[in-house]
């Protein structure tokens, strides 16, 4: 056969595109999948363990003002904080954030 | 009255169509590669951006050339249409080529300096398919003027079949598709970057843009030309070209220069040789 | 837990390493490793899926012989202590002259340890 | 080739790289070209110098697990598993078995991926845009076998020091085992057309040879040397569950660009009936082990990346810390031999001989 690509090549405009047009179309994340950081405030003890260990630097506790701060730009979502936190306050949502700042939504 | 259509025609509508040739090309290489690609007037999009940019450019000498690629391009389909002199369109094609080799060498980047060397070899592939075209019409009418194909009595594909085989696959070479896209093209960026065409920015790369919209509708109207007479089979069998270099394209990798020049020089054009000496043996004999 | 280590001087290193060579020795690569007073410099070696080092300790400032004129390959690696420690080699058959790694711009030998001898080594290459 | 430099007028030179379109790594090459012959090339790196090494010196060796897996961006999780081999062989962990199975199935992974990026950028290098895209589709459905499994698409992070940090239900090993299969469905869609097709072979067969002899003297490691008929591959020496599931080197003998995207082609059928078997045969066991204390003493770690033998040195002192943390990639011990293929050939070619080490630069420096 001299183009053994051809039978291929129609094969895919018969499946269609495996692109999206991304900013419009989302896909859904698979459950489980570590998307960004969250903190539920009413159990955090604020005891700064998950800032001690965190490998990227990107998290700042304070124990008095009760504070948690994230940086998302230095976090690298590895949840090693999600594992060490004694109370569990600590979680991984599978939807990555937007681009700049904030939980994306559904789509 | 007609002169004055056909000079409408070929000036304002043809880079038009080769606009939206081209945006279907880019629309139906997406489908082929499994992409959402582009919408249909990209092309157009592309050439209103690059129109609005600022005019930089490297030295004076190179925007010359790219006035004299575009006027020559125009100038070889003003001829054909008005059925002027093919050989006169053939040497203003020719020079078109060229001014955008001199453009590419009149700069010191390397990857422009071998994407003109590199055109060169293609002119030297694909040219003698052109000529051997020319003198084959020329067999046939007895004349060297465009007009003369149009009074016909059978379209030039019943007499020159394999010229027209040669054709298709300079076709291949002219539109810039693997597997001889080594100048330049809107993928050829592996080794050249963006070859001939590299140096050039905003407005003057949008003046090459337009200057292959008038191209590849001249390449395509003359594979509709073979078929004079019949002009809408002629269209149709044009747009199916069209369809099969994308193809084609798209089942090919890009392959050397050298490898070219002599796949070119084997089988098309011997392809094309055959043809002339069965036309003119048929000619001497007949006459 | 490092096993098959020779230790050399730096005076014997070549010899030692030019013996390897023929013996179908791949070389792995060098490590330094910043010892206070000394370098440390180690030198993987692999045949057979078995490892082999040679560890030569020389003292800071001191030029260390280099290797590449017996393995080809190791010129890269040696740019690259040059570089990052400011180790100096001589013999070197590619010379990066300390820009193999490092930009124009970057701090010099920035793996390097102790401050002072940072200082040193920055001292030692104010040269342009 | 002393006097390449001084330039007589036929020569040009070629800046391939750093930001060159075909390679998305920011290598340079100085390119001496008589005509569009190449006679002599000088490769520049430090455009991505990152000094992990000097970084996680400062880390403690938990950490570090995730700095270094941050090394590259294509195996990461190979890197994580040769860091944690170092720590566990320096502070004498017995890693449970299902662990190991579970480091082997993500390895492979890493190395089905790889090897499908690497193809696919391959045939964007020869100008063969579509069969591009088709690869790079199959590789996409591997990412979503990684993120299903361990929750991101390329930083697993999912190894860590005594075991593995996550678990496979039965339902999800179920899910790889379909993955897989719809997987090598997609293989056969462009395999044929990777190793058959005229124009492919036109570009890849013959350019670039190195030979036995010269793949053994400039220390190349992974496929570049077992194309050049070296049998080396550090999965044979049985780390992780490697011992128990059998692997046999891939060899090729030929040493061109043909011979090492055979080598290459034909692993990702091996890591695909490895998956396979680590997956249908993972042993019950818990998936790690706690680690107590601190790390004390010097050891070398290898094992094998897509791309070859990755070299970890680490020095420990019984701190929290390192002392020092030695990184030799796979890109670093290949690029000797890309040296030595280059000169000689046609200008067209530099892409195809590049990439056929499959240059990763970001981990080369580190």
């Amino acid at each position: 056969m001299i183009f053994p690509f051809l039978k291929t090549l129609f094969l895919s405009l018969r499946r269609g595109p495996a692109t999206r047009r991304y900013p419009r179309v989302v896909r859904t994340p698979f459950p489980g999948t570590r998307g960004h950081l969250v903190n539920d405030a009413g159990k955090c003890i604020f005891c700064g363990v998950c800032a001690r260990r965190c490998p990227a630097g990107a998290l700042v506790v304070t124990r008095t003002p009760a504070h948690w701060t994230l940086d998302p730009y230095r976090c690298i979502v590895c949840g090693y904080c999600v594992e060490v936190c004694p109370k569990k306050s600590l979680r991984m949502e599978p939807w990555h954030r937007r681009e700049s700042g904030g939980a994306r939504g559904q789509g | 009255m007609g002169t004055v259509m056909a000079l409408f025609f070929v000036v304002v509508v043809a880079p038009l169509v080769g606009l939206v040739l081209n945006g279907a090309d880019r629309v139906v290489t997406a489908r082929l590669q499994g992409r959402v690609g582009p919408p249909l007037l990209q092309p157009l999009y592309d050439l209103v951006k690059l129109w609005r940019k600022e005019p930089l450019v490297v030295n004076r000498v190179q925007i010359g050339y790219v006035y004299l690629h575009l006027a020559f391009m125009v100038m070889t389909l003003v001829l054909l249409a008005l059925g002027g002199d093919m050989v006169l369109a053939l040497f203003a094609h020719a020079f078109s080529a060229l001014s955008l080799v001199i453009g590419a060498s009149s700069v010191r980047s390397p990857f422009s300096r071998i994407g003109a060397q590199r055109k060169i070899m293609q002119m030297l592939a694909y040219e003698p398919v052109f000529i051997l075209l020319v003198v084959g019409i020329y067999l046939r009418t007895g004349s060297f003027m465009a007009s003369a194909v149009g009074r016909l009595d059978a379209p030039l594909i019943v007499s020159l079949p394999l010229v027209f085989l040669a054709y298709l696959v300079a076709l291949e070479i002219k539109l810039e598709k693997s597997p001889f896209d080594v100048a330049t093209s809107h993928h050829a960026h592996q080794e050249l970057v963006k070859g001939v065409t590299l140096e050039y920015a905003g407005p003057y790369l949008a003046l090459i843009e337009v200057a292959h919209f008038y191209e590849t509708f001249l390449l395509l109207g003359i594979v509709a030309a073979f078929f004079v007479r019949q002009i809408w089979l002629g269209v149709g069998v044009a747009l199916v070209v069209y369809a099969g270099a994308i193809v084609v394209d798209n089942v090919c990798a890009r392959l050397r220069t050298t490898w070219m020049v002599r796949c070119l020089w084997t089988v098309p054009v011997m392809l094309a040789v055959c043809n002339i000496i069965w036309l003119y043996v048929r000619r001497t004999q007949g006459g | 837990m490092l096993h098959n280590v020779t230790e050399v001087s730096a005076e014997s290193l070549r010899d030692t390493i030019a013996a390897r060579f023929p013996q179908g020795y791949r070389f792995i690569t060098l490590t330094c490793v910043d010892g206070g007073a000394t370098w440390e410099l180690l030198y993987h070696f692999d045949r057979n899926y078995e490892l082999s080092h040679v560890r030569v300790r020389v003292p800071k400032g001191a030029v260390v012989p280099s290797i590449s004129g017996i393995y080809a390959c190791a010129a890269l690696v040696e740019n690259e202590v040059q570089d990052l420690f400011g180790v100096t080699f001589e013999g070197l058959t590619v010379n990066y002259e300390r820009r193999f790694m490092l930009a124009v711009e970057a701090p010099l030998a920035p793996m390097v340890r102790t401050p002072v001898a940072q200082a040193a080594a920055r001292a030692g290459e104010m040269r342009m | 080739m002393n006097n390449a430099t001084t330039s007589t007028p036929r020569r040009t030179v070629i800046p391939f790289g750093p930001q060159h379109p075909v390679l998305p790594e920011p290598l340079h090459l100085r390119l001496v070209l008589e005509d569009e012959k190449v006679v002599e090339a000088q490769p520049a790196v430090g455009y991505i110098h990152r000094g992990i090494e000097k970084l996680a010196e400062v880390k403690d060796f938990q950490q570090n697990v995730f700095l270094l897996e941050h090394v590259c961006g294509i195996c990461s999780f190979i890197h994580a598993l040769a860091y944690c081999q170092g720590i566990e062989e320096l502070m004498g962990v017995e890693v449970p078995a299902r662990a190991r199975y579970l480091r082997v199935v993500w390895s492979e992974l890493n190395r089905l991926h790889s090897h499908l990026l690497w193809l696919g950028l391959l045939a964007d290098a020869f100008g063969f845009e579509s069969l591009f895209m088709q690869i790079w589709r199959a590789r996409e459905r591997v990412l979503d076998l990684e993120e299903q499994t361990a929750g991101a698409r390329i930083m697993l992070s999912t190894c860590t020091i005594g075991g593995v940090r996550r678990d496979l239900s039965a339902e999800q090993v179920g899910q790889v085992l379909r993955g897989l299969d719809e997987l090598e469905r997609e293989f056969d869609m462009f395999v044929p057309v990777v190793i058959k097709d005229a124009t492919v072979k036109e570009r890849l067969c013959g350019v670039g040879v190195l030979t036995q002899r010269q793949a053994q003297e400039l220390g190349a490691v992974g496929p570049v040397a077992r194309a050049s008929g070296i049998a080396r591959d550090l999965r044979v020496t049985g780390y992780a569950a490697y011992g128990e599931l059998g692997v046999n080197p891939v060899i090729e003998t030929d040493g061109d660009c043909y011979a090492r995207t055979l080598v290459r082609v034909r692993e990702l059928y091996q890591s695909l009936l490895l998956l396979r078997k680590a997956l249908r045969h993972m042993p019950d066991s818990p998936i790690a082990v706690a680690v107590k204390g601190k790390p004390e003493g010097e050891v070398v770690m290898r094992v094998e990346q897509p791309r070859g033998e990755v070299m970890y040195y680490l020095k420990a002192n019984g701190t929290a810390t390192l002392e020092r943390v030695r990184v030799r990639t796979p890109t670093f011990a290949n690029l000797p031999a890309l040296l030595a293929i280059l000169p000689g050939c046609e200008l067209a070619d530099v892409p195809v001989i590049t990439l056929s080490i499959d240059p990763c630069v970001s981990c080369t420096e580190r």
